[in-house]
């Protein structure tokens, strides 16, 4: 083995190895007497809390996690045993029953208790009630940042101003208070840079779906692709480091002309390209991918690998006004953009990514992607005449996968695309 | 004096065709006719500009739906479902507000932006920020942005005087609110229920105008009114800020034995707890008013402990033997405040009770046994000491 | 001759369609499915052969009519026969001996039953037209023969005979007997017929492919080439019963669906219902068997009702008690029964507003097409939004997609 | 003279007589609601009691609870949980909590040392899972209700069940069936799936043992033995009561309950 050269790493070895890192660190920092704040993905902080050398812990991540593992099942019901409504978000109720059941983590090391719970009010409203519930649970301060919604399409002076006042009144002095540090500007300014680095590059590695086939699927596989850049890591060196392996490891797929990478191996023919809006279910996450690329459909593009943030409209963080950027950022998250503006990005990645048509997954839990989506459904079919699809599931509940129903609706998809591609090679003149 | 004829102040709001504001147009051609949705909107700015504020809270039972349903899955309140169906009556409205209290609504704001095109669509960000210089200033431009909607054009010195004075009109209003509400807390048996109910609701089709005598003069009836207490325990009911239950669910949960004292049903209408100021920039009135005067609400942030206490001191201001919670069938808003709330009370040996509904859940035996068994264990039960 | 063979599996019912190369229908055949699957695939795949059989029958010997219609029955008749000796077998093990004296009158008085409306031949007995009418199940005419036979006799507990019955049923419907002509050449076929049989053999198509689809399709012995979703046989079983439809509404036991076809007859969107089975057959079904109502009866009641009462639960199961308490509160029983279809139409509206409204024809199709009341409503709605709109519905709307699938088979051959 | 109670439910009707001063049960009945008038299942649980040596003139009170309309010679009526709280405290003295399971609803109460509901919990809107759904089993794979038990108890193998909802399940069972799984397996799933519907509800009301469960499904030992076996998977502390009255549990807590309101009458009368 010694004399075996050591190559570098694969994208995804790294990336293993910088989030068990991670996860032995929150699972130390009690002892080390570092100390953590729980926050949420969309348009997260992450600079801004390492920083203050604070560690980021994503309520939302580990809910995921725990659903790929098979145990939100078991959290849910324990949240719901605790007097939560079957109707509301299964995300909380998961956090929640996992904290009742000793908070053990995604690693199985129990995670620590937060010393500040950073309310980024981003995106979605359920994020408020879901923080207000686990501050009665856990002794701890909060810190609220609003973060205007963009109703029109756009963001104002006034809404920058606004939430730039509450970083630096709120949020920053209550930082500084838990960690015992003082705010570092030079220190942010470096991250940010760094941070913008990592969009770059994971902005390249997710248009590279526009090449045909698709090296990457940016759904199924994307999901794994953004946890660096949407969790604790982006505006570190590590996230720079993934991202460039992971180009590398796409560019070198595309020069070999390969197709998307799936649970067996490459998909051995790219027949469908799809792209996918909505969340993915997490209990039954393999068994949907199956759905797809048994089909031979490879996932192109989608909103959810933009839940933390888009880059590819251009917004990097900025070192020059790194609180204007961490605004803008915040306002720009895909949750945050209004009903028009989730059509025009939608359709607008049905065209550069060639798309064959759009699935719209909707998951019971959250109103935030789900209120409308039918809207967006149809306002896609109408702008690109391409069709598209309807599935339902829920985020970490298992009681809401049906394999039977979701497959017979993607059944019927699929073979209506079959049906009109039929078609239009009998008929080459329509 | 006699009272309001309620059947008709029930039809006004039951009424898809919204024809009480159509003729109301007639009379008032080329002002403007402004929908808001759940569950505050500054109705004030309307007024000021010479217009009806029209309160879309839902179509209730008798509306079928089917338009509702082509955008919404099964998941999602019915609330948003009925205002789209009964959206085609609204083609003469200006313009709808939608303010921010759920996911649900804030999409139906951009939704609103696609589906109708001739109205505008405003969506009003109310702050969580309640420090005068940060979300106090955000929302004060926020509703000059509205006002500028409202009137076509930036709001000048001359609209200032009118909004002071719409202010002073709305203050006029909700200090009847208060005074009935204080009457039905006191001595429920003379404000029955769903006429409480109903001349709250009606405010969302009448102007203030015309709402406010008919209002003084209900309560200057019922103060005198000489009905007979039943043995009923008091309630709060909470839950119910956007959706509303049926005037029936309303009833059902009084015949069972609850006289419901406190509520939050049409929230915004009444959650202001001290008049707003009618001096100084009328702006800034509102403003302080939705920072410093509104009552607590699901959709407004403030700390856990803050949460409690304020609902703890509100049951016990309204002398309640216990709360039922009602929520609307997938309002996460409510129903993660319940579990909260329902925590603070049990701490405190404040009994509760809770159950869903939908606008249209017109099947009341479940409630009624819900409701009534609550009465029952406090009746039957008294409290030990 | 060569065919190709079309099932449609349904949650409730399953058919089969047998089409000649020709692309003509030659014989339907339909059953239910509360038994195994491959059990009802096989049982609705002889029907249909069966039926193709009969016609076939009439073009070799220039038989009249009433001979076709005696054979038919004839025929039918000795197959009703058949699977109940296998009941009447069935019940005797399940049921307490002490029974047994009683069970053994009962068959003989079903039987007595059957004599008599065969005997009235041509004349019209209840029993035999029920036989002959294809929406009705063994299990519904043998259930209500054997219950009116207790009735009368009033030796048997209804509950007891009614629970041993269920389970003789479950029983029996498991079992594959084949219809086939040749070997039910029964001795009393008309004499005319007789001498045809050995020479149908000769003629009978081969099946040269076949097409599953429909809601257990996935239960079908049939490999995935074989198989197509429903949603694109109801398009194209649509499309070549009306050749301008555009639209197709479906709705059947337990889903509904809304289909946009393009103009050259592509599915261009389509949606169903979500999980719940309210607002489906089912809905219906449900409420009529608690209020003892048979389904058949349930629309043309509920059309005898000049207002609706709105029934508002979407549950199917808190819609029968819904009805019940409206019932009891002094409600009318059609204007209860049409409220309730109205929620089916509403639904469907719904949906079909979802999948992208309604488009010149639209057609209905699925089991609840033959529902009056639905049909009288959804028209009603229709003619409020969509005034020059043509609805159609098809005698064998319940086959459109056992139809789309045979269609689809013969592209494949 | 005697107490006679009647609980109006929504799958059947049952009538309690009992002592006025011993409160001994001297009699009980019950009558399915199938396809019939709930007035005529009254009348002929009525008709029963009468047969039995309790006629209609000889109760000092009839107390109704449930669908009470259907009841028109009641003297006074009461809520469905108040009376299962007082009936399953009348059998099990002990028992801190009651799950009530009937035809279409569920009822988890809570109850403090003198028999005050504390909390309660009630399924709404969706009937999957409760009896009426077991019924509708029952009858397509063609089993009564003591089959169903034997069967259930019998099962080594419990075939989990997809659908919870009353009616899509059927097409679920219908599946297994088809794929060759034995009775007894199905059965007991449907049986698991019921009892751990039960323990989610009875955990939300903050479930104190002993429990008692009264209602219809009470006499279904297969649903217990289910019942019993997820509670202690989930770690809720396990004693079940159940009482072969249980089933009428209701219509006793309304005859108690009953007496109670004509001992004050009688008080109100004497003091005048
Ligand atoms: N003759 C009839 N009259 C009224 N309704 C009927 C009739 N036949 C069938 N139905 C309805 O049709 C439904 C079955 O439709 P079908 O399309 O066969 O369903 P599936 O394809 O799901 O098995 C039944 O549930 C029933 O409500
Ligand atoms: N002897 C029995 N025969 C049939 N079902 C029974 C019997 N005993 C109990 N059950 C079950 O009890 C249920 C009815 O329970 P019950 O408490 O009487 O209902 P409800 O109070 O809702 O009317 C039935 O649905 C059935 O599952
Ligand atoms: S509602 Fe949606 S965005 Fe909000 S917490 Fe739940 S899953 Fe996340
Ligand atoms: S009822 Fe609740 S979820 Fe629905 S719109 Fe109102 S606040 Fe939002
Ligand atoms: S039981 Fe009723 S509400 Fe529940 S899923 Fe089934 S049909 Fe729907």
């Amino acid at each position: 083995m010694d004399s075996i050269p050591m190559k570098s790493p694969s994208a995804k070895h790294f990336q293993k190895q910088i989030l068990d890192d991670y996860f032995d660190r929150l699972a130390s920092a009690r002892d080390r007497g570092q100390k953590v704040v729980y926050t949420f993905v969309p348009g997260n902080l992450t600079e801004l809390i390492l920083s203050f050398d604070l560690l980021p812990v994503y309520p939302e991540v580990n809910a995921l996690q725990s659903a790929l593992r098979g145990d939100s099942g078991n959290f849910v019901k324990r949240a719901e045993m605790a007097g939560h409504s079957e109707d509301v978000c299964s995300y909380v109720k998961c956090d929640i029953g996992m904290m009742l059941l000793g908070n053990t983590g995604p690693a199985g090391k129990p995670l620590p208790p937060p010393d500040l719970l950073l309310l980024s009010y981003t995106g979605c409203f359920t994020f408020m009630k879901w923080f207000e519930n686990l501050a009665a649970l856990y002794d701890c301060p909060i810190a609220l940042l609003h973060v205007p919604y963009q109703a029109e399409g756009g963001v104002t002076p006034a809404m920058t101003r606004y939430v730039v006042r509450q970083l630096e009144e709120e949020i920053i002095p209550a930082m500084a208070r838990v960690s015992g540090r003082p705010y570092d500007p030079e220190k942010i300014r470096a991250m940010c840079a760094l941070a913008a680095q990592s969009e770059s590059l994971f902005v390249r590695c997710l248009e590279s779906a526009q090449h045909v086939p698709s090296p990457i699927d940016s759904y199924f596989g994307g999901v794994f692709y953004m946890f660096p850049i949407f969790t604790a890591f982006r505006g570190t060196l590590e996230a720079v480091k993934y991202y460039r392996l992971l180009l590398e490891e796409i560019e070198k797929r595309i020069r070999e002309n390969r197709t998307a990478f799936t649970l067996e191996g490459d998909l051995p023919e790219e027949r469908y390209r799809i792209v996918v809006e909505g969340p993915p279910n997490w209990t039954h996450f393999w068994e949907l991918w199956k759905l797809f690329y048994r089909r031979g459909a490879v996932v192109v593009a989608g909103s959810y690998v933009r839940v933390g943030g888009i880059y590819d409209n251009g917004f990097r963080h900025d070192p020059d006004h790194p609180l204007e950027s961490f605004a803008r950022y915040c306002m720009g998250c895909y949750t945050n953009l209004s009903v028009p503006a989730r059509v025009d990005l939608l359709t607008r990645f049905m065209e550069d990514y060639k798309a064959d048509g759009l699935v719209v997954h909707s998951v019971k839990s959250c109103n935030s992607f789900g209120a409308g989506q039918l809207l967006i459904l149809k306002e896609v079919e109408k702008r690109t005449a391409k069709p598209c699809g309807f599935i339902e599931s829920d985020l970490v509940d298992p009681q809401y996968f049906s394999r039977a129903h979701i497959k017979n609706r993607l059944d019927a998809y699929f073979q209506m695309i079959d049906e009109r591609r039929a078609y239009h090679d009998r008929n080459p003149g329509h | 004096m006699t009272l309001p004829d309620f059947d008709r102040l029930k039809a006004l709001w039951e009424d898809p065709e919204f024809t009480e504001v159509a003729h109301w147009q007639a009379r008032h051609p080329g002002a403007p006719v402004v929908g808001y949705l759940p569950a505050y909107a500054p109705r004030e700015l309307v007024y000021a500009a010479g217009g009806l504020a029209v309160g879309l809270w839902g179509a209730g039972p008798q509306v079928e739906i089917i338009r509702g349903d082509i955008y919404y899955q099964s998941y999602i309140c019915r609330l948003p479902r009925s205002v789209l169906e009964t959206a085609p009556a609204l083609g003469a409205f200006s313009g709808v507000i939608f303010p921010s209290i759920c996911d649900v609504m804030r999409n139906l704001s951009g939704m609103w932006q696609i589906l109708f095109p001739h109205q505008w669509a405003a969506y009003l960000d109310l702050p969580q920020n309640f420090s005068s210089e940060t979300g106090g200033r955000f929302f004060h431009e926020t509703l000059i942005d509205l006002a500028t909607r409202i009137l076509g054009h930036p709001p000048d010195a001359a609209y200032s005087q009118r909004l002071a004075q719409a202010i002073a009109l709305t203050n006029r209003q909700t200090d009847l609110f208060r005074r009935l509400a204080g009457l039905r807390s006191k001595f429920p048996w003379k404000v029955p229920m769903d006429e409480w109910y109903t001349l709250l609701r009606s405010a969302l089709v009448l102007h203030p105008e015309a709402h406010i005598p008919m209002l003084a003069a209900y309560l200057a009836l019922a103060e005198k009114r000489d009905s007979r207490p039943l043995d009923h325990i008091r309630v709060h009911l909470a839950g119910a800020f956007c959706e509303q239950p049926t005037i029936g669910l309303l009833k059902t949960i009084e015949a069972s034995g609850c006289y419901i004292v406190s509520h939050d049903l049409l929230l915004g209408l009444h959650w202001f707890t001290a008049p707003l100021k009618e001096t100084g920039d009328p702006f800034e009135s509102l403003v302080d008013g939705y920072l410093n005067r509104s009552g607590p609400a699901p959709f407004k942030y403030c700390g856990p402990r803050e949460k409690a206490e304020t609902f703890l001191a509100l049951v016990r201001e309204h002398r309640a033997d216990g709360v039922i919670f009602a929520a609307p069938s997938f309002c996460d808003p409510s129903l993660l405040d319940r579990t909260l709330l329902r925590e603070a009370l049990e701490t405190h040996g404040i009994p509760s009770a809770s159950f869903k509904y939908a606008e249209n859940t017109c099947q009341y035996s479940g409630i009624a046994e819900v409701a009534g068994t609550f009465s029952d264990s406090i009746r039957l039960w008294p409290k030990e000491s | 001759m060569i065919a190709t063979l079309g099932i449609d599996l349904g949650s409730t019912t399953c058919k089969a369609v047998l089409l000649s190369k020709e692309g003509k229908v030659l014989g339907r055949g339909i059953t239910n499915t509360r038994a195994d699957y491959r059990v009802s695939a096989d049982i609705a795949a002889r029907e249909a052969i069966l039926d193709a059989d009969l016609a076939l029958l009439g073009s070799l010997g220039r038989l009249s009519t009433e001979t076709l219609t005696l054979t038919e029955r004839r025929l039918r008749l000795a197959g009703f026969r058949r699977r109940l000796q296998i009941l009447h077998q069935a019940l005797c093990r399940v049921m307490d001996r002490t029974a047994a004296p009683g069970l053994a009158d009962l068959a003989r008085d079903v039987d007595k039953a059957l004599d008599a409306g065969d005997a009235s031949n041509g004349a019209h007995s209840r029993v035999l037209d029920q036989i002959m009418d294809r929406s009705l199940f063994f299990r519904d005419i043998a259930l209500a023969l054997y219950l009116d036979a207790a009735r009368l006799r009033g030796s048997l507990d209804e509950e007891t005979l009614a629970t041993g019955l269920a389970k003789a049923l479950a029983a029996t419907e498991n079992t594959v007997f084949s219809k086939a002509l040749d070997e039910t050449a029964a001795t009393d076929l008309p004499p005319a017929v007789r001498p045809l049989i050995p020479k149908l053999a000769a003629i009978r198509p081969r099946i040269a492919g076949q097409i599953g689809t429909g809601y257990g399709r996935a239960l079908l012995p049939f490999p995935e080439t074989e198989i197509r979703s429903e949603i694109l046989c109801h398009g194209k079983g649509a499309r070549y019963l009306f050749p301008d439809a555009r639209t197709v509404l479906d709705i059947g036991g337990q889903d509904t669906k809304a289909i946009q076809l393009d103009e050259n007859g592509l599915v261009a969107s389509f949606f169903m219902n979500d999980r719940c089975a309210a607002g489906c057959g089912r809905y219906l079904g449900y409420v009529a068997e608690e209020l003892g109502i048979g389904l058949t009866d349930l629309g043309p009641l509920a059309c005898t009702a000049c207002r609706a009462v709105p029934v508002t639960s979407t549950c199917t199961v808190f819609a029968g008690t819904e009805v019940r308490s409206l019932l009891y509160a002094g409600e009318k029983q059609e204007e209860v029964l049409l409220g309730l279809h109205r929620a089916v139409v509403l639904r469907a509206l719904s949906l079909l507003a979802r999948s992208g409204g309604i488009f010149d024809a639209l057609v209905f199709t699925g089991g609840v097409a033959q529902n009056q009341a639905v049909v009288r409503t959804l028209k009603e709605y229709l003619a409020k939004d969509h005034a020059d709109l043509t609805l159609h519905i098809h005698p064998d709307a319940v086959y459109t997609g056992a139809l789309g699938a045979a269609l689809y088979a013969l592209e494949t051959l | 003279m005697s107490l006679c109670g009647c609980d109006v439910g929504t799958g059947a009707v049952k009538l309690a007589v009992m002592a006025e001063e011993s409160h001994d049960l001297l009699f009980c009945c019950r009558e399915t609601l199938r396809k019939k008038a709930p007035e005529t299942a009254v009348n002929r649980c009525f008709d029963a009691a009468a047969r039995a040596g309790f006629p209609l003139d000889g109760f000092s009170y009839i107390a109704a609870t449930g669908d009470v309309t259907a009841v028109t010679a009641r003297t006074g009526t009461f809520f469905a949980m108040t009376c299962h709280a007082r009936g399953a405290r009348h059998f099990s003295p002990e028992a801190m909590s009651v799950l009530d399971i009937g035809a279409l609803h569920m009822r988890a109460m809570v109850l403090d040392p003198r028999g005050k509901i504390l909390s309660y919990k009630m399924t709404s809107q969706c009937a999957s899972g409760m009896g009426r759904f077991l019924e509708n089993v029952g009858q397509y794979l063609g089993l009564g209700f003591e089959e169903m038990q034997a069967l259930s108890l019998a099962s080594e193998d419990p075939s989990p069940l997809s659908a919870v909802c009353a009616v899509l399940a059927e097409t679920d069972i219908i599946n297994q069936v088809s794929r060759g799984v034995p009775m007894a397996d199905i059965v007991r799933g449907i049986h698991d799936a019921m009892a751990q519907r039960a323990v989610k509800l009875l955990s939300t009301a903050g479930l104190i043992p002993p429990l008692a469960v009264t209602g219809g499904l009470a006499a279904d030992q297969g649903f217990i033995h289910a019942l019993s076996q997820a509670l202690s998977a989930s770690g809720l502390g396990l004693s079940l009561k159940t009482h072969e009255t249980s089933p009428f549990a209701g219509a006793i807590g309304a005859a108690l309950w009953g007496g109670t309101r004509l001992g004050s009458l009688k008080k109100q009368v004497g003091s005048r």
